[in-house]
């Protein structure tokens, strides 16, 4: 019974939420608003054992015997997560909590806000080195991508165009890269996302039917 | 009752611009025409279109329509009720539903031509002008959504090919499958880690639940932990969405259950950081520059964040395996991982994995669900070609019936 | 508003350039000043989630109209509507009976109900929004002419190179046939266009990558130093 | 190992092919800080897209009642917020009645900000807009696609109250608004999911809203191939944003922006040149 049950559930809402798609009458147009509702509500409660986890995790890692240098760590992670829960729980007027002004919005732009756009912003020092790692041309492969990428690149700089600027209207490099865009960069997006809608809907079904069922686990 | 055009000022009882409009010489506009109501179709009730031919001085003419008023009223056998305004469209819109309606009342629409005119006073004056009023029109629901038949059919294909498929294989049919590189690196990668007494990170992607491929990336952890349960290598699933980390230990456990190590689970291997896209970022980061495993794996749906911790990964000389169907993060994985798993490959992976032959049968579904889209393609290209010979192709709108393309519109 | 004041704000400031430089040194190496910063980073942003789930999604969509659905039963006039709010609270209900062991495989049904919804949605979201509507793009007349019926080679060549693209790329997705023969070849020529995709995709964003940092580096010349105006 | 003949001492090539990515990162930090301190302007090129998302904007009548849906965060904001301004600065000439909403739950806030910055703009000065009339924030909606969807049938509901938590039927510009058909035009400002994708797939598709989109240069290359029918338009990453402020009249600081990001941009195209010259020398070196 631990796994029929669950099965029998996947599969009726499955076949729910595909026949609705197709029934406008009432209930069935309305009802994946409604079961989407319900998921925000569930994955509301599961938070609780995420943060519970979380909390664990870094106080245990605090507290333990073990004398690691990084054990105080753990702490910054509790401190930084009350902090935030209190003020945003207890002391920013309820679900006004994000109005400007409030002390939750505070946190908010000189805490959360640097942190991630910093994070965020790594990424203009990785996709420099991992360009220069990966454009080489090791085979033919690569070399497609790193002449696609070059040449885009190049027609993405106005320099590519001042570069170019002789050549008559239409073989400019902002256009070569305009092209490959539209073309063939276009039919290895089509190919790729068409393939995605089949690998979807087999991924779906075999969920649906209770082929894969990993997710529930064992008896 | 209705006079058929009726001069209204837009403050009613406001009599004392009406010597002004007199003095203004712009008539009022002529009013719309033809005008229909009739039950919206294909929805679940509750609404009624309104179409209308435009007054010939919407565009036209004078030039002087600004917008429509769509008034409404409830019909009864001694004669139609007050009208109320319902909703407004701007000129040269010709079409206006009405979603407030309740289901089973007689109603009737008019319309009514607006015109902003100038008055001495300075503030200009509006004008309107009703048109005739239509008939009785009920609202109901639909049964079928016809503009999505083409969908339906669609469906029916792709499954049935789908369901076929697996129907042949668990009757004992050997199927072919293709070599998967970035699987087939799965034991390798994982044998490394032991070998090297290293960890592997498994990150079932940064989505939650509700995202087919974080499903996806889920099923291929079921696998991939039972391989590392027999190499007795140490698997560390950190993850971003609550929901995830509850299904993944669910996973992770039976696959160790069923790799005869049960013992070897544990609940801390698989534990949630935040659900925040960069914050989360920021954690595995540290954990790979602190942990250094010696194998990452990618599987699941990614946004920005698939470089950031792919370079860190790569920055420490880890085997990286990718696999995500989000097409604008797979260059970053391809040119910083060693393996990609290239959109519909992340959800043939499971499949590939586990080698039974129902799930490979789906696969095979899978493929013949692509020939038939080839095929299609195919076909409505040579029949569109040929229909549009010497044809205008500037504007495919312009080829009006042979655009077969607008046959898989779905509504 | 008190968090306008000068003090309040110069010091928003300085704490929002410091949090910036220290995330940044992890480019460097690894280091204390990054792990504080990460550890901050990880508790403030998984509360902030917290707090919004409980405000904007756990109190509007469960909490407030269960508490209105239930007032109506004693102030009336009764509506039963309400009712139905009671399968996604035992749902989340279940959730939570992971925190008991030997209960905790009740979870399953929740999980069960999430996977169901995730996969019907998908499957059909899916199919018509990717294959449908590449297929709608893709069926387009591959030769091509101007109003006067003249015809356009270029413009033909494009479509018929898309077409050709799109059809060799599907066949390197084919996995129930070994790319051997004209299949393999074909195949094969699906890969270039992959990687032509990756290729173009990848330096388009290079720069959208550099902007990230533009921003950045606005903040702390101009909003932190006023270096720059 | 030593005595292996084919290690040679490693050359110059060889130490570029196995540079320090620290290296790389020192020279994009200076060639993005280095322009930040001077005024240089550049000429851009307009791109087809960016001019189609021009004259859609310019098509929709004056006055015309206009979507605004900022699903974005600070994080992307270097890149769209000089959209968004420019956008807004077009809505202000073109009077369009504006109901800004976001799926995202910082996107209302960035909304406010470019609105702000839209309004500053001198061109503007006499331009007098009332809150709840001229144009309405109503804030941040939970449910990604599923908002989209229920704005198609009843945006009332979806949005009870606006940003500031005032009730919708108390804002005279909501009055005619029932559902997402009401609307003329719309404009998309999008960072990822929920964003344009959404909006086309439950917009445009099931709704047939005139949409045209500004995105993360990253997401432009997926957004792409849905300009024509279900996008008019379509703005992709700082160059986007800069082509635009250049098309439609209003310079901005994208275009500003647009210099450092070029230098920096050049230097991860000469590095690129500079791996594969130190490939080939030092593969030709060890086939010889």
């Amino acid at each position: 019974m631990r796994r029929e049950i669950p099965t029998a559930i996947a599969f009726f809402v499955g076949i729910i939420c595909i026949i609705q798609f197709f029934i406008p009458h009432r209930p069935f147009g309305t009802l994946v608003d409604v079961f989407s509702d319900w998921f925000g509500i569930v994955a509301a409660f599961a938070i609780w054992l995420g943060a519970l986890n979380l909390l664990k995790v870094s106080l245990e890692r605090s507290l333990s015997k073990k004398k690691t240098h990084d054990r105080w760590y753990g702490l910054v992670v509790a401190a930084s997560f009350f902090l935030i829960f209190i003020i945003g729980m207890f002391m920013s007027g309820g679900d006004q909590f994000q109005v400007p002004g409030s002390r939750f919005d505070y946190l908010y732009v000189n805490i959360y806000t640097p942190l991630s756009s910093t994070m965020f912003a790594l990424l203009a020092f990785f996709v420099a080195s991992a360009s220069y790692r990966a454009f080489r041309a090791r085979s033919w492969e690569a070399t497609l991508l790193l002449i696609a990428a070059f040449f885009v690149m190049l027609g993405r700089a106005p320099v590519g165009d001042q570069l170019t600027g002789f050549m008559p209207e239409g073989y400019r490099l902002s256009e070569v890269a305009n092209w490959i865009m539209t073309y063939p960069q276009v039919a290895g997006q089509r190919a790729i996302m068409i393939g995605i809608a089949l690998g979807v809907a087999s991924a779906s079904l075999r969920l649906i039917l209770g082929l894969e069922r990993s997710y529930l686990g064992g008896e | 009752m209705l006079a058929s055009a009726a001069i209204a000022q837009t403050a009613p009882g406001d009599s004392s611009a009406i010597p002004a409009l007199t003095i203004a010489q712009p008539p009022p506009p002529n009013p719309a025409t033809n005008v229909k109501a009739e039950d919206a179709p294909n929805d679940g009730g509750g609404s009624i279109r309104v179409t209308w031919a435009a007054s010939p001085d919407d565009g036209a003419g004078r030039k002087n329509v600004a917008s429509y008023n769509i008034l409404r009223a409830v019909s009864s056998p001694t004669g139609a009720g007050a009208f109320d305004t319902v909703g407004s469209a701007t000129a040269g819109n010709t079409e206006f539903t009405d979603g407030h309606t309740e289901d089973g009342i007689p109603y009737i629409y008019i319309v009514e031509a607006l015109s902003s005119v100038p008055s001495p006073g300075g503030t200009p004056v509006m004008v309107s002008v009703r048109s005739e009023p239509t008939g009785v029109a009920y609202s109901n629901g639909q049964w079928f959504h016809m503009r999505r038949l083409n969908a339906l059919i669609m469906v029916i294909i792709v499954c049935g090919a789908i369901l076929y498929f697996i129907q042949q294989a668990s009757s004992g049919k050997e199927l072919f499958i293709r070599k998967i590189a970035g699987l087939d690196a799965v034991d390798e990668a994982v044998g490394r880690a032991t070998e090297m007494g290293r960890k592997i990170f498994y990150i079932p992607g940064t989505q939650d639940m509700d995202e087919v491929q974080t499903l996806a990336g889920i099923t291929i952890l079921g696998r991939v932990a039972k391989v590392a349960a027999e190499y007795e290598a140490s698997l560390e699933v950190p993850v971003s969405r609550s929901l995830v980390m509850v299904t993944c230990r669910e996973v992770v456990k039976e696959a160790y259950l069923n790799a005869g190590r049960p013992e070897a689970y544990n609940d801390s291997m698989v534990y949630y950081l935040t659900d925040d896209q960069f914050g989360y970022a920021a954690g595995i980061d540290g954990l790979v520059m602190r942990d250094k495993p010696s194998t990452l794996f990618f599987m699941g749906a990614f946004y920005a964040e698939s470089l950031i911790l792919a370079e860190t990964g790569n920055s420490i000389g880890a085997i990286q395996i990718a696999g995500t169907a989000m097409p604008a993060q797979l260059p970053f994985f391809v040119a910083a991982c060693d393996y990609t798993l290239i959109g519909e490959e992340l959800f043939a992976a499971s499949a590939y994995l586990s080698k039974e032959p129902k799930l490979l049968g789906s696969l095979k579904g899978q493929d013949l669900g692509k020939a038939i889209i080839l095929l299609a393609i195919l076909v409505g290209i040579v029949m569109t070609s040929f229909g549009a010979i010497s044809m205008d192709t500037s504007d495919l709108d312009k080829l009006g019936n042979y655009n077969i393309g607008q046959w898989f519109e779905v509504q | 508003m008190w968090m306008d004041h000068p003090g309040w704000v110069l010091f928003g400031t300085w704490v929002a350039a410091l949090f910036t430089l220290g995330i940044a040194t992890f480019l460097y190496k690894d280091n204390p000043v990054y792990k504080f910063c990460e550890a901050v980073f990880v508790g403030i942003s998984a509360g902030y989630w917290f707090v919004s789930y409980f405000w904007q999604t756990l109190l509007p969509k469960l909490g407030y109209p269960f508490y209105a659905g239930v007032k109506t039963v004693f102030v009336g006039p009764a509506e039963w509507g309400w009712l139905v709010l009671l399968i996604p609270g035992t749902l989340g209900m279940m959730m939570l009976l992971r925190l008991v062991p030997k209960a905790g495989w009740i979870a399953r049904w929740p999980l069960a109900f999430i996977v169901g919804y995730t996969a019907g949605l998908r499957l059909i979201t899916f199919l018509q929004s990717n294959a449908m509507t590449q297929l709608q793009n893709s069926v387009q007349p591959v030769v091509r002419y101007n109003e006067s019926g003249q015809f356009l080679g270029w413009e033909s060549f494009n479509i018929l190179l898309v077409t050709v693209g799109t059809f060799a790329g599907l066949f390197y997705f084919f996995f129930s046939q070994e790319h051997k023969g004209v299949f393999g070849r074909v195949a094969r020529v699906g890969t270039w266009f992959l990687m032509i995709t990756f290729g173009a995709a990848f330096g388009y964003t290079v720069m959208g990558r550099m902007s990230l940092l533009i921003g950045r580096l606005d903040f702390l010349l101009a909003d932190w130093l006023h270096l720059i105006r | 190992m030593a005595e292996n003949p084919t290690e040679m001492k490693p050359g110059l090539f060889d130490r570029l092919m196995r540079i320090d990515r620290r290296v790389i990162f020192i020279f994009i930090s200076v060639a993005l800080i280095v322009p930040l301190f001077f005024n240089i302007s550049q000429r851009i090129q307009v791109s087809p897209e960016v001019q189609m998302l021009n004259d859609a904007m310019n098509k929709v009548p004056d006055g015309g009642l206009v979507l605004f849906a900022m699903d974005y965060d600070p994080p992307s904001a270097p890149e769209l917020q000089p959209m968004a301004v420019a956008a807004f600065k077009v809505a202000l000439a073109k009077k369009f009645k504006m109901v800004i909403i976001g799926l995202w739950p910082q996107g209302p806030m960035q909304a406010n900000m470019a609105f702000e910055t839209a309004t500053h703009d001198p061109r503007f000065k006499d331009v007098k807009l009332t809150y709840g009339v001229d144009y309405v924030n109503l804030g941040f909606q939970s449910g990604n696609e599923a908002v989209i969807q229920k704005m198609g049938s009843d945006i009332p509901t979806t949005f009870p109250r606006d940003y500031a938590g005032t009730p919708v039927d108390q804002l005279p510009l909501m009055k005619g608004i029932k559902n997402l058909g009401n609307f003329d035009f719309m404009v998309n400002i999008s960072a990822g999911y929920p964003g344009t994708r959404e909006w086309v797939q439950f917009g445009a598709d099931r709704f047939g809203l005139k949409m045209v989109s500004g995105s993360t240069a990253v997401q432009t290359t997926e957004m792409s191939p849905y300009v024509g029918k279900q996008l008019l338009g379509l703005m992709g990453g700082m160059r986007g944003a800069a082509e635009f402020e250049q098309v439609s009249g209003y310079p901005g600081r994208a275009i500003k922006f647009m210099v450092g990001q070029s230098v920096a941009h050049v230097i991860v195209i000469v590095f690129i040149v500079i791996g594969n010259i130190a490939y080939f020398a030092t593969r030709k070196r060890k086939g010889a």
